[in-house]
């Protein structure tokens, strides 16, 4: 199979997507820019142009309530965000609106299909506003599904699924996920939410994660794999809906149980996915979970406290190594995948 | 005597009777568990807009849903099972007064967020202008939810784009209990503030349902034409108090003078349209009579059927909050 | 002790700390009116007038920012919203500006102590838009405190500690609380935040709820005691600072755990304290936890889908025995505590 | 040479200074790790502005920040400091270049949300009019940010409440890459929308800084007398590429036509205070010259000294979050 980045993956679900229905436009702010949102609509709009991949004025919360209109009226808006933080000011009409819509209208006629997008992650000091990962508070109320794709495949057939299906959506995507490359089938297959995929198989430590941790996960398995510790990476995709399912087995079958997220722990992704096993399988749990998240304070600027700040590889290899009763010893510390940033924004 | 000027009288008289009845059982039964704003006092405002809309257009509005919803023709029974919490309720007893929806007939829907339906029209009419029909929407707000910075967001973003929808404004001069004046600057209006967006905007009597139906239908010939949003800032009153069925006025919660009360409802915009109407139709007051009564009919039928109409099935609490998970 | 309402000790907490502290104003929309914000504002504006009790125009957002601005020169803003749900509007200054300001400014500078009061909780049929319970969300976001008070007491004692803090906070008060009574000390004693309270004693299961659900679980608890199981109830009291430690010692005790909420389960307060024990006391299960929470759809309005759709002391009855190993039987239902409500609002 | 005019262009010299040395170093070391928005060719706005303001008046500003935090008097080490993240910066290192404070000399603090520190100003200068005495508050803000929704918000509060705070929006006519025809409506103004919201406007040359400072110190002068809120919108224009160090005009951005850029850059702001200054003072060139070399080794030593500050220590970085738990 060929093999894309996950900017390019999304990239061509979008023009996959908009080619086979008309009724898709792309509306955020600088989407017709230079750079097109980190490349992912720079093709969208050289194809089809102004009329369907709109820039909008710095108006956040008009620009979701004008997606819902649309998306009533038939069309299907494709929302973009380039930090995520923005979506703060665009959470009523996602929350209180669109996740809603469906069900107040009395559950019957037709919902309003609004997909956002939502860059999030850390560059070289993006600081307190402009690096958070905002999945679990959309994820907390019903009504909206929410997923953070990790691999390019699944950031292609989460879209496509998104751009398909009849729920609104906001998918999270880590920009330092953009240049990772992996195979990407070349139709427009959507993937199903709800359904988590194993990363790796292991046997004795289960770390669940999702978005750029499933990948801190990976690194973290193939050094703990010298230690001789079978790390089983369970990356969920979607958070809402959450395949329990995929979780409790694995647990199930490792009996000891690491979270790893990049936003913070209390009320969390962490939270939930520990609760899942607590409701369902508290007794495989020989040892007691581990989460991986965010410092209670904001994100600093400083890049000593961001590395400090920000959870990696290093910090699931001490976990599980903890969780396994073995000493941390002296491992070669582990580069975060974000390392790979080529700076300076 | 169904000339259209006496269409928009006999619109008014339906609205009216239909929420004066639904207010007394509100009050009196309480049965319709759910917050219900009433229009009492502005059915000119809905009547004259949603007259001059097409059956093509669309209507969306905020928490003050049932004269629009009427006006724009939904479906009466449906509203009051909705009221009632029923099964055949137009929102399938889910939303209450304030999800009121009925896309047969072009109104849209309406919502309780103040400001939230505001960009929600724009978008639907931009979606309208993508499509190359002749087709607008129009959203009806109040004073209060001017004040929310969506309002400028949606002016803004509908000036730029030149969008079909025109903004109505229902000023009944207060938002709750709080009145305009302590809430946005003397000396400036609604209409200013429009313009001000590149929105064409007027102001009128919004108790005039002739004032304002003809001001609609510049404003909606605006639209279809490419020339951009419209702006109609409406004076009017509310005569009932914020939420519920009472009047306020006369008992002691001094956020509005009595005599200030009083002056508007001198002006009820049913008087004034039968008032002027008197002149071409000598028996209009016998005509109006019997619209009441015919209208009171209806809403007392309405009554009826919504009452013996079975509520949901419990077990379907959760169906149609998403569409089944493809598994 | 005497005794007062919930809304009269939030009111007299109020009035007590603006009479201390000359730099306390509230801000918010009608708290100037007859009603005076279920009568919480309203001696504060017959005593303090219309200068330190300002209605503010329809703007969530610019009256939170307003705080901020108010707060950074000294001043002690309180911000009332007569329904909770309004505060999505006022999400990016509260969550992007106000819990980060400290720390993002230094540290070591002054905080912005803006208080926030959110009324949560159903009338009659408020539906999907006036009903909500964003305690969660407020609480994920490092910076902020969140406490829901169940007691008039606490109600009171937690809004003097805000009121006196140095860092912003949310306070969710369930408007089905207003009415209930209890013993309230005179003066003006601050509760600090991040210290839960046993509300009742048991050994045989825990039931860690918050605000409204405390009662609930309180009820529940005396009809289970005539069905011979002991329950404990824990009131966290504040969600953030949450107090691990009283849940897990409780846990501890009785190996059996139900948590109660009244937001949806997923990424909410039924997930966090979950993963607290999950983290600390795993081995102390001697069963999953149980959850119980929202439904995953909106707060319908039809009164028959809304009994279904809240989580009351019923569902708290069923999910203890199912724990302890006992059969539902045929035990009379429960009112819950909303169901004392009078309408029409 | 030290009259109220020459120190207008002497600021402006060396904010360009600083900045441009920091541009080079920023783009050549990459130490810096923090997006820096610069405001190389808007430097009247921020010194005419700020000029005119006491130390007793606060200022707030939004991602660009460098320029009125230096105007205003903010300590040149400590926002190099915190360029490079360390602990001397003036917020420890915690902000970074968008999180800028100075409280000692009235800088308020700046902020990368659009619009976010508008209504921050006002709440502040809210505080001061409280307070009785004649403080006045300034919000420096781009014309992007005039187009959330919390920018109407604020101009409707602080009209509503006469605050005294002064509205200067710095408009460079892009936002990012879009332009601003492209997001606002052509044939109104920002000034036109604050007017309609109740609140004194005026535009002004943003270029000129002598212009600005006076239309800066009616502003305020305004504000002190209690007649409320003023808005300045300045037309002015950002030399460099939106975030970061280079130049974008020559490059294939495609988003502003070379030729405007090169236009606007020949209104350069420094140049013309300097030939307005050279009648009266026709050696300004040398003068001039000796301020660059002067602002030139500042800068220099600024940044060695940032370079020799320590980070902030890794083992507090929970410091600050919150105040100490009572438990
Ligand atoms: C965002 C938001 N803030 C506050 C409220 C509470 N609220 C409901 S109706 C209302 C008054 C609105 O006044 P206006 O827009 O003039 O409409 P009117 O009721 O006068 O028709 C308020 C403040 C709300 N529903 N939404
Ligand atoms: C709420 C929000 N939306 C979007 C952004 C991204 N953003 C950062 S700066 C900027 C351009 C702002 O333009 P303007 O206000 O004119 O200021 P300028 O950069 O031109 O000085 C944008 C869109 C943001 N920081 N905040
Ligand atoms: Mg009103
Ligand atoms: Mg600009």
């Amino acid at each position: 199979m060929r093999t894309l980045t996950y900017w390019q993956a999304i990239s061509e679900a979008t023009v996959q997507c908009m080619e086979a229905d008309e009724s898709i436009f792309i509306a955020g702010e600088g989407v017709d820019d230079i750079k097109g949102t980190f490349g992912t609509t720079k093709e969208a709009y050289a194809r089809f142009g102004a009329n369907r991949v709109i820039d909008v004025p710095n108006s956040e919360n008009a620009t979701a309530g004008f997606a819902v209109g649309a998306a009533a009226c038939g069309l299907r808006p494709l929302l973009v965000h380039t930090r995520a933080d923005f979506m703060f000011l665009a959470l009523d009409p996602l929350v209180n609106l669109a996740a809603k819509w469906r069900y107040m209208y009395g559950g019957d006629k037709g919902g309003v299909p609004v997909v956002t997008r939502g860059v999030v992650g850390r560059g070289w000091g993006q600081g307190a506003t402009h690096s958070q990962s905002p999945h679990a508070t959309f994820a907390h109320y019903a009504g909206l599904y929410v997923a953070a794709p990790a691999s390019p495949a699944d950031a292609k057939g989460l879209l496509v699924q998104a751009l398909t299906g009849d729920t609104p959506v906001v998918l999270v995507e880590n920009r330092n996920l953009y240049p990772l490359t992996g195979e990407v089938p070349a139709g427009a297959t959507a993937i199903p939410f709800g359904v988590g995929r194993i990363a790796r198989r292991g046997a004795d430590v289960t770390v669940v994660a999702t978005s750029l941790m499933v990948h801190e996960a990976e690194r973290a398995a193939v050094q703990l794999a010298e230690q001789g510790i079978s790390v089983e990476v369970v990356d969920v995709r979607s958070l809402r809906p959450l395949d329990d399912r995929i979780i409790c087995e694995s647990v199930a079958r490792t009996g000891r149980l690491v979270v790893a997220d990049t936003s913070w722990a209390r009320y969390g992704f962490t939270a939930e996915v520990a609760a899942v096993v607590a409701e369902h399988i508290p007794h495989a749990l020989t040892a007691p979970i581990r989460r991986l998240a965010l410092p209670d304070c904001p994100a600093p600027v400083s890049w000593p406290l961001e590395e400090a700040f920000h959870p990696g590889a290093g910090g699931i290899v001490e976990a599980c190594l903890q969780l396994c009763g073995q000493a941390p010893g002296d491992l070669p510390a582990l580069a975060d995948v974000a390392a790979g940033f080529q700076g300076p924004y | 005597m169904t000339s259209g000027r006496a269409q928009l009288l006999r619109d008014m008289v339906r609205i009216r009777v239909v929420e004066e009845t639904l207010a007394d059982y509100y009050r009196d039964e309480q049965q319709m568990r759910t917050p219900t704003h009433f229009s009492i006092g502005q059915e000119a405002t809905a009547v004259g807009v949603c007259a001059a809309t097409t059956s093509q257009d669309l209507v969306f509005t905020a928490h003050r849903s049932h004269a629009p919803y009427l006006a724009k023709g939904g479906d009466l029974k449906a509203m009051v099972a909705e009221l009632y919490g029923k099964q055949a309720g137009c929102a399938h007893g889910r939303g209450g007064s304030i999800h009121l929806v009925d896309r047969a007939v072009g109104f849209g829907g309406s919502a309780a967020i103040l400001g939230e339906m505001i960009p929600v029209a724009v978008g639907a009419a931009w979606a309208f202008a993508r499509s190359g029909r002749p087709r607008a929407v129009a959203t009806f707000f109040g004073d209060g939810a001017t004040e929310e910075g969506v309002f400028a967001e949606s002016l803004n973003l509908a000036s730029v784009h030149r969008v079909p929808v025109v903004f109505v404004c229902e000023n009944n001069l207060y938002s709750i209990s709080s009145p305009i004046g302590a809430r946005q600057p003397a000396g400036s209006t609604i209409q200013d503030r429009a313009e001000a967006a590149g929105v064409t905007a007027a102001r009128v009597d919004g108790n005039d349902v002739f004032a304002v139906y003809e001001a609609a239908q510049r404003a909606l010939r605006h639209c279809r034409e490419g020339n951009g949003p419209y702006l109609l800032e409406l004076a009017t009153y509310r005569w009932r108090e914020h939420v519920g069925p009472g009047f306020d006025h006369g008992q002691d919660h001094g956020y509005r003078p009595v005599r200030e009360t009083e002056a508007w409802m001198a002006r009820c915009p049913i008087v004034r349209a039968t008032e002027i109407l008197r002149e071409q139709h000598p028996d209009i007051d016998r005509t109006v009579a019997e619209w009441s009564a015919q209208y009171g009919d209806e809403i007392q039928r309405a009554v009826v059927y919504a009452k013996e109409q079975p509520f949901p099935d419990v077990d379907a609490l959760l169906d149609g909050a998403y569409h089944p998970v493809p598994r």
